[in-house]
Order: C-alpha cells, then structure tokens, then sequence
C-alpha cells in the first residue's frame, strides 16, 4: 500500500476503533468509583497475614508472585535475546582485532575526556547511588520501592562511572561473566525460594519463612527474601542490557573517529 | 493440590537460568544434553499431569492461597486434558526442534537453549494457567524468547525486518490483551477466569463486548487471523528452521488454544443468547483466513514462506472449527491441531534439511537436485497428504470433527472451505516435491522467472554432504505419529470427553472456586457414517495431486486469457502482504474496528 | 486534587501526541524522558507511588539511555559508511 | 473527571497506532510503541483509584485506612518491565538492521513483499 492508502485505511479504522474503545469504557465504574473486592480484601488482611506494610509488594511477591516470577524470566530472556541479538558478527571481531593494535593509550581510544569536575561529580554520585539502590531493596515490604526499582538503580551506578569516563574501571566492573552469573542467580534464587514452598509447604511459593515483626526490615518471611532476589536479577539484568547497547557504542569508540 | 503442576514451568525455567549462569563453562553437547533431558522431563510430567487431569480437572494454587468466600486471591493452574495435552505436544515439538537442531547451527550456542527453554515454559504455562492476567505474562515470556529466537541470524537485514514485523504487531496485540483484560477487571474486580466469568453472569453490553473483541483480536494476531495474520509469513520465511516448527507447530494454535479458553470460561454466558452472531463473525473470519491462506500459499517458491502460508490457512480451519462453538468441533480442533502441527513440523524440518544440505530454499533454484534423497522425498511427500487431511491422519479426525459439528448447527457450507484450503496448500507443497524431489517440469532460470527471491543465508557448515540422521529421524517420526493418532481407536471419544469438560463453565467454576467436581458424563461413542467425509477427503487428496502435477505440466495456463482475473486478484493479494509494519498495523486497526461493528451490528439487530 | 488529577492528565496527553509527532528520534529520546517524568507524577498524584518509582527508573532513565545508545550506533554507522563512499568517490 | 481518564487512555492507544502506522524510521516506531502502552498504565491506573483513597501501604496510616486498589498496581509493575525489555529487544533488531540494510525506513525494505 502506499503512504496514502495506508493513511486513509487506518483514520477509518481508528474512528471506529476509537468509538469501540470508548463503548466498551463506558461500561466501567466513574474514575475513583472502584469497586471490586480483590483490591479491598487484601488491604484488609495483607498486614496480618504477611507482616507487611506496603501492599503493593506483597501482591507481587506474595499473593500474586508467580505473576512477578514470570515478569522476571520476561526480563531474564530479554536479556539473553539482546545478548543473541547484539552479539557481534565474526567480520566485526575481526576489524576488532585489527583495531587491538592501537594501544590503549592511543588518543584515537579514548571517550572524549571529560572535564575534572564532571569526574568528580559524576563519580561522587556513585556512592550515594548504590545507598539509595540497597536501601530501597532492603525496605520494598516496608516502604514503596522494592528489589525491581532499587535495582534498576543499582545497574545505573556502573553507568555513571562510564560517563565519568573511567573506561577500564568500567570494564573491571561489569566483568562480563560475573554479572551473568548474578544474574542467573537472582532468577535461579527466586525459583529456589518457589521450590522451597513446594517441597515445605506443598505449593510453589508458598511463604514458608518466620513472618517476623510488622514493620522491621526481615519482615514478611519469604518476601523480603523474593525481594533480594529480584533486586539482585534486576540490576544484573540490567547492566547486562545496558552494557550491550553500549558495547555496540563502544566497539566504534574503541576504533576512534575514523 | 497436586505438586506436580508448577513443574512443567518451573523446571525448563531452573534450567534455562543454570545454563546461562554457565553459559561460558558449559560445552555445547553438555548444554544440548540438558536442554533435551529437560525437555523429555517436561514432556512426562505434562503427560502425567494428563492422565491425572482425566479424572478430574488438577489444581494449584501458587503460594497455598486458595479462594476465600468465592474470591481467588492468588494464582491458579488449572489443568484440564486440554490444556495438559496440549503442554505435551509443545514439549515434544520442542524435543524435536532440539534433535533437529543438534546437527545445526555452527554458531548455535548455550544461550539458543536458554531461549528454546524459556520458551518452552512459557508455552506450558500460557496453555495451564487459570487466570488472565498470568495469561498475559506468559503470552509476553513467549514473546521476549521468541522475538529473540526469530532474528537469530543477525546478520541478515531481512531477518531483523521479519522479526520486527513479528515483534511490533505481537506487542500491540499483547496491550489490546491487557486493555481488556483491565476492562474486565474494573467491572468483576477479579483476575481469575472462573470468578471473572461467575462474576459477569449472563449480563451482556458495551463493555464486556469490547472487552471480548480486544481479548480476542490479541490472541488471533498471535493466531495469524485475518486480517492479524501479515507478520507470520515474514517471520517464518527468516526464523531459523527448528524455530519455525515452534511457530507453527504450536505457538500460532496456543493463541486459538487462548481466545477458546477465554471465550469458553468467561464469555459464554454473556453470549449465551447471542451464539449465532459470535459464530457468524468467526465463520466468516475463518472462512476468509483459510481462503486467503491457500491462495498465497499457492503463489509463493520460497518454500519456507509457502509453509507459512500454509498454516495461516489451517488457522483458518481452525477458527472455523472454534466458530461452530460445539463440542464436536471443539474435539476437532484439538485433533486437527495435533495432526497440523505434527506434519507441518515434519514439513518445515526437510524444508531445514533443504538448506542445510543446498542453501536453498527457493523451490526453482532447487529443481531436481534433491532426486537422490528418496526417504526425505517419501516424508515429505506423505505430510503433504496430511495437510490435505487424506484419511488416515489425525487431520482427518480433527476434520470430520469440525465438519460435523458445522453440519450440526446446519452450516455444511464449510466443506467447501476445507476443501479449498486442502487442495491449494496440499497441492502447493506437492508442487514443491513434483519440482524438488523428482525434477518435474521444466528447469526455469531461477532469476528471472516470477517474483523476487529472499536470499537465505546458511544456517550450517558448508561441508555438508549426506544428511545426518539426527535431521531426518524426527520428520519421520513426527508424520509416522501424525498417522498413529489419525489411526488409534477410541481417540476421537477420548478428545469429546475432554471437549466436554473444557465447555463446561459451571463445573470450571465449581472446581476453581469451591474446589468441587462434578463430573460430566463422558461422551458416546459416534456412530455417524463416515462414508461421505471419507469420499471427500480422499478427493481433496486426488484434487491436490492433480493440481499439482498439472501445475508442473506444459499445460498449466498461465499465461491464458481466462487466467488473467485470477492472476489480477492474486497480485493484489500480495500487494497487500507489502512486509511493511505501518501496512500491518492499519490492517490490524481495521479488523478490530471491523469485528467491533460486525459484533455491535448483529446484537442489536436481534 | 482534581484540578491537580485534571491538569496532569492534560499534560500526559498533549506530551505523548508531542513525543508521536516529533520525527526525528534523537529529539524524541529527550521527548520520551520526559513523558517518563509526567507519567511518574501522574503515578505519585493517583496515589501510586511503587509504581512511580518504577517509572522514574525505567520510563525517565533506562528506556531513553537504551535508545540514546542506539541513536549514538546508529549515528556512526552512518557516518561511517559516507566516508566510505567518499573515499570510494575519490 | 469521572470519565476523562479513560478517554486519555483511549487517546494515548490510538495516537500510539497512528504513530506506529506512519512512521519512517523503526526507532520512532519503537518510541511509540511505548507510547501506546502507556494507555494501559492510564487505564489500569484509572481503574484501580479510590476518591480519597490513600497509597497502599500502610506504614503511616493504620490499617482499614480508605486505600487504593493495589492489585492494579502490581499489574502496572509488571507492565513496566514489560516494557522495558520489548523496546530494549526491538531496538536491538532496529540496530541489526541498521548495520546490515543501511536504513530504519520501513518504506524502502523491499526484501518481505508478497
């Protein structure tokens, strides 16, 4: 079809798309008018029964956990398809290896050097960074946040370091196999927990561990738990990811500005 | 509760994630040895889980968090013999995508496993669970392993198109799901299916058919409907050959599989009162889909893409088969996808063995040079007999299923539709064997002649001469079984039975909800004539042949006059199949628009 | 609290039609950053806030420097491949 | 205001398709790709809130405190991250292509047609 066509077909059909859509809207409850009793129930008992104080979490690694173990092997396979995906091609290593020569040294190598002050400010937020990253991991069942927000943060700090233009220390931080390997054990270490439950409690991730005292930080029992694991499969799944659209970035970089 | 029913996730799952954590210690045959032991293992407890689902649908609730008062609070699994049967099918077509692959690609690696794991999990579990927003993750896990595994020959453009194409319209079908799915949950308050559908009762209006559309319209873009279906020739033609086989084998019938299940626990009350215009719409959809199926089928020489084709046409059927919303149908669908799936499998594998062995998948350059592979002529030329349902293979079964089903509701019509799709897809990949396997008709210069080639890259060593047993063994095995199912008494009982519990909202209900069973009495055995669907089949069968050898003749007239308003709405046909995503998502944007106004029309008129 | 629901709500619609109407993809890579953030304020005022965060790292952070890395690859490629011409052509 | 949430979402889908369905480079496509989904964190959103509801959690407040639906809101988790990695493997595509076919314009890929 052309530009044309195509236009004309999809304004006609998104009229009516649109009208479908709101038809089918018009059947819900006024906004702020909800009234079903999934929600309600579990904000009534998820506090006694899971020692928990943010609902939301123990929706995701309790009640409705197997959703979140699926979103985790969701984020697990992308990560192992963007590895597949980007992975580079036997001519690319080989003008790579060319490449080798240079030395590291060579000026063409190097990332545009970034002023001291960027340096400093940039590296000096790494620290804090990683406080922030654990400290909302560690306290997803108390406050919002969790192992999925902190550890997109946690993947952020070795990002920083990069822009701080630390090439090498960049490298030596996300030693490519390590960080697979913390990655699979995030996602192995949610499955283990799920296959606990079985075996203990006769269901896939059924909370077997001491609930503890509402409010403190080993609350929820197999939560907090889930909640380490996630956090450690996020931000490894993430560094990984990033660190594959970045090498493609790189893999120029390396070869300078020809 | 039965602990065995997680398994069939959870362990290719665990195993996926060892594999990668392993990823650079492991060997391939190490790495290979562990995807199929895992992959058998599966296979067993899924086939377990069906022997123990036949007595009474098996449950489980993840994390122990069984309903409350008739509200489900957590997740269910519930394991039908549909469901678990068709959890053993994907287990054993990924088993023969792992053997066939074993001799495969030179740069197959550990992390291949990996997606072929998770994708084999995330088929069980879309095909076990019992609540629809799981549903929707696993339809997104299929996803992410399969956009990944469709463009793993990176280094050609047209692979990255294809699985783009495939990538973009599946995902605004997932969100048309989820769409929906979030109308249904603002009106019941509920994520399980049995409680959605207890929830909704017989109440039907905007909302709920909205919600029905979008429901559906993103599962059959994941089917390959028409008008949904554009994306699954593209990606077929580039997916690597063991990953076709999961395409079509499995992952465009568990999008069937889904808007079944969905239609069958929670929408059949509403529409209770208004089945005839749920089965006019599906009719003429499937109808359309099988037609327009066959005759791009017909046209195509990649033999990959002509494949594609091929399923998008029994895609057709099967919708076509769900449209007629009877349990006789219902057990046809089942039997048909099983016999589809099995020879279309078998098909796509020589299809592999062709490349592997020629770089080639281009039905003229081919000509006659694979004579001297006799056995694989022979697989291929009985699966193309499987496709035009010849009596004998479980397509048949699934076939007289459908159709008397359809002839039960006073819609025989739909013979002549089966009969279509058989003669021009079976004939097409007779076509392919006439030229392939036995040099028939003329040699043409493979460049000039008809449309523009896909170049296919290599997917093996180029040292490969002969065709190594591991290639050729699960074709044979796969149609050998495609027969054996089509010839075993008291299957066609069986799938009833099984028909039976799947359309019974109530005892679902009951079982999910309060933890009951009542059970339903067990189909009889038929004693319809068969005689005249014999006679048929046998003669769609002839027509294939025949059509194919005429179409190899001198005398296949092409170029004649009277040709020429087929061939004019044939171009325009594949005018339409542009491989441009923007063309995709309009045509996507119209079918559901279209299936809104039909739906809408037809309710209110009544 | 419903001016502030109302307002938002606006602001999500006209920035989203701006982000789909904008050509060129660098520019929408700032564009979709800052959907991100609207959307995030959106969560915080629906009284969302597990969501919001998510948003922020996700929606604002990741997804833009995911496609900003890809625009920089793609950039160069091109670059890189009218040299080449060039060099041919000389 | 009972209403004009859903209707954004509604718009937010459609502008989405129109983006998706016009668009001469994948990398916007993609963009807009997310665009579109983030209808259903609008529509989900819209579902699940309360008049007057407080957050889900209940550190600062007791207990039987008029909440918002959290369900929903674990769902829009779970949606996030799938959006997240559908763009992240889509845009890996969109770069292969990028290197081997020397365009992102959907309109001049000719290699998939009939």
């Amino acid at each position: 079809m052309n530009r044309r066509g195509r236009m004309i077909l999809f304004l006609l059909s998104a009229a009516v798309f649109g009208g479908v859509y709101l038809w089918g809207l018009k059947g819900l409850p006024p906004v702020g008018h909800y009234r079903g009793p999934y929600g309600d129930v579990l904000n009534q008992v998820a506090t006694y029964e899971r020692h928990v104080t943010d609902i939301v979490t123990a929706v995701n690694f309790d009640y409705r956990g197997f959703d979140t173990l699926g979103e985790e092997f969701i984020l697990f396979m992308s990560v192992v398809g963007g590895t597949v995906l980007l992975r580079r091609q036997r001519e690319e290593e080989k003008s790579e290896h060319k490449d080798q020569a240079l030395s590291d040294e060579s000026p063409e190598r190097q990332a545009p050097e970034p002023s001291d002050a960027t340096r400093v400010l940039t590296l000096g937020l790494v620290g804090p960074l990683v406080v922030f990253g654990l400290y909302m991991v560690a306290h997803g069942q108390l406050t919002p946040g969790g192992g999925f927000q902190g550890g997109v943060i946690l993947a952020t700090a070795p990002l920083l370091v990069y822009l701080g233009g630390d090439l090498k220390k960049f490298k030596q931080i996300t030693s490519h196999t390590l960080v697979e390997v913390a990655e699979a054990a995030g996602a192995g270490g949610y499955l283990a927990i799920g296959f606990a439950g079985l075996i203990l409690g006769g269901a896939y991730l059924r909370n077997v561990a001491a609930l503890g005292r509402t409010g403190v930080i080993n609350s929820g029992g197999t939560i907090a738990l889930i909640n380490l694991a996630t956090g450690l499969e996020v931000a490894a799944g993430f560094v990984l990811l990033l660190y594959a659209f970045l090498e493609q970035t790189l893999e120029i970089r390396l070869r300078g500005g020809k | 509760m039965s602990t065995l029913a997680p398994l069939p996730v959870v362990i290719p799952l665990s195993v996926a994630a060892i594999l990668s954590a392993l990823n650079k210690f492991v060997g391939r045959r190490l790495s290979e040895a562990l995807a199929i032991l895992t992959t058998i293992a599966t296979g067993v407890i899924c086939g377990e889980l069906l022997l123990q689902a036949r007595v009474q649908p098996v449950m489980h609730w993840f994390g122990g968090w069984t309903p409350r008062a008739g509200v489900a609070l957590g997740i269910s699994f519930v394991i039908d013999p549909i469901a678990a049967g068709a959890a053993v099918f994907t287990s054993l077509l990924v088993l023969a995508a792992l053997i066939f692959s074993l001799h495969y690609f030179d740069t197959v690696g550990t992390l291949f496993h990996v997606l072929m794991l998770g994708f084999l999990g995330a088929m069980c579990g879309f095909a076990l669970t019992g609540d629809l927003f799981n549903l929707f993750v696993f339809f997104e896990l299929m996803s992410a392993s399969a956009f990944a595994l469709c463009g793993y020959k990176v280094e050609e453009p047209e692979s990255m198109q294809g699985a783009l194409n495939f990538g973009i319209t599946n995902t605004v079908g997932a969100f048309l799901v989820l769409s929906g799915i979030g109308l249904l949950y603002g009106r019941t308050g509920a994520l399980n299916m049995a409680q959605i559908g207890r929830t909704l009762g017989g109440n039907l209006d905007g909302l709920v058919i909205t919600a029905f559309i979008f429901i559906m319209a993103g599962f059959f873009i994941k089917a390959a409907v028409f008008p949904f279906h554009f994306w699954l020739a593209d990606a077929h033609a580039v997916a690597p050959t063991p990953v076709c086989v999961l395409f079509s084998g499995i992952m465009v019938e568990l999008g069937i599989y889904a808007v079944l299940r969905v239609y069958w626990v929670i929408f059949d009350g509403p529409f209770a009162a208004h089945r005839w215009d749920v089965r006019a719409l599906l009719l003429a959809v499937g109808s359309i889909t099988a037609v327009v199926g066959a005759v791009m089928c017909f046209g195509q020489r990649h033999i990959k893409r002509l494949l594609a084709f091929s399923t998008v046409s029994h895609v057709g059927l099967l919708t076509i088969g769900f449209g007629v919303l009877k349990e006789g149908a219902l057990a046809g669908v089942a039997l048909y996808v099983l016999g589809h799936g099995l020879v279309k499998a078998a098909l796509f594998l020589v299809a592999g063995l062709l490349l592997h062995r020629f770089s080639s998948v281009d039905e003229l350059e081919l000509h006659g040079r694979a004579c001297r592979m006799q056995a694989t002529g022979v697989v291929f030329f009985v699966a193309a007999l499987g496709l035009a349902s010849m009596p004998g293979f479980a397509t048949f079964l699934g076939e007289s299923g459908i159709i008397d089903g359809a002839k039960g509701i006073g819609q025989g019509w739909v013979r002549a539709v089966f009969v279509i799709a058989g003669v021009l897809t079976a004939g097409a990949v007779l076509r392919v064997w006439g030229r392939v396997f036995r040099g028939m008709g003329k040699a043409e210069d493979a460049e000039t002649a008809g449309a523009k080639k896909i170049d296919e890259g290599r997917e093996t060593n180029a040292a490969s001469h002969g065709i190594p047993a591991v290639m050729f063994a699960p074709a044979a095995a796969l149609v050998l079984l495609a027969v054996a199912i089509g010839l075993m008494p008291g299957v066609k009982r069986a799938v009833r039975t099984a028909a039976i519990v799947m359309q019974d909202r109530t005892g679902y209900q009951a079982r999910v909800l309060e933890h009951a069973w009542i059970p339903v009495t067990p189909a009889e055995e038929e004693h319809t004539p068969i005689g005249k669907g014999l006679a048929w089949s046998f003669g769609t069968t002839a027509a294939a042949l025949v059509l194919a050898f005429l179409s190899l003749s001198p005398y296949w007239p092409s170029k004649h006059v009277l040709a020429r308003p087929v061939a004019k709405t044939v171009h325009l046909l594949r005018a339409i199949h542009s491989g441009h995503v923007g063309d995709y998502v309009a045509f996507l944007t119209f079918g559901v628009a279209a299936f809104g106004v039909v739906l809408a029309v037809l309710i209110h008129l009544r | 609290m419903l001016f502030l629901q109302f307002t938002i709500l606006t602001f999500v619609t006209v920035t989203a039609t701006a982000v789909v109407l904008t050509r060129d993809p660098a520019k929408q890579a700032i564009g979709i950053s800052f959907y991100g953030l609207v959307m995030a304020l959106m969560f915080f005022i629906f009284q969302a806030p597990d969501v919001a965060l998510s948003q922020i790292v996700i929606g604002a952070v990741a997804l833009p420097l995911m496609i900003l890395l890809a625009l920089t690859k793609i950039r160069r490629h091109e670059e890189e491949q009218r040299e080449r011409k060039e060099k041919k052509s000389a | 205001m009972s209403f004009f949430p859903y209707a954004v979402a509604a718009w937010l889908f459609i502008i989405g398709l129109y983006g998706i369905v016009t668009s001469r480079n994948f990398v916007h496509l993609v963009i807009c790709l997310a665009v579109l989904q983030s209808s259903t964190y609008v529509l989900l959103l819209s579902i699940g809130y309360r008049v007057g509801g407080t957050a889900p959690v209940f550190a600062a407040v007791p207990v039987g405190t008029l909440a918002v639906d959290p369900v929903v809101q674990a769902l829009m988790l779970t949606d996030i991250v799938v959006e997240a990695t559908v763009v992240a493997l889509l845009l890996a595509l969109a770069l292969q292509l990028h290197k081997h076919a020397n365009t992102l314009d959907p309109d001049k890929l000719k290699a998939l047609e009939g």
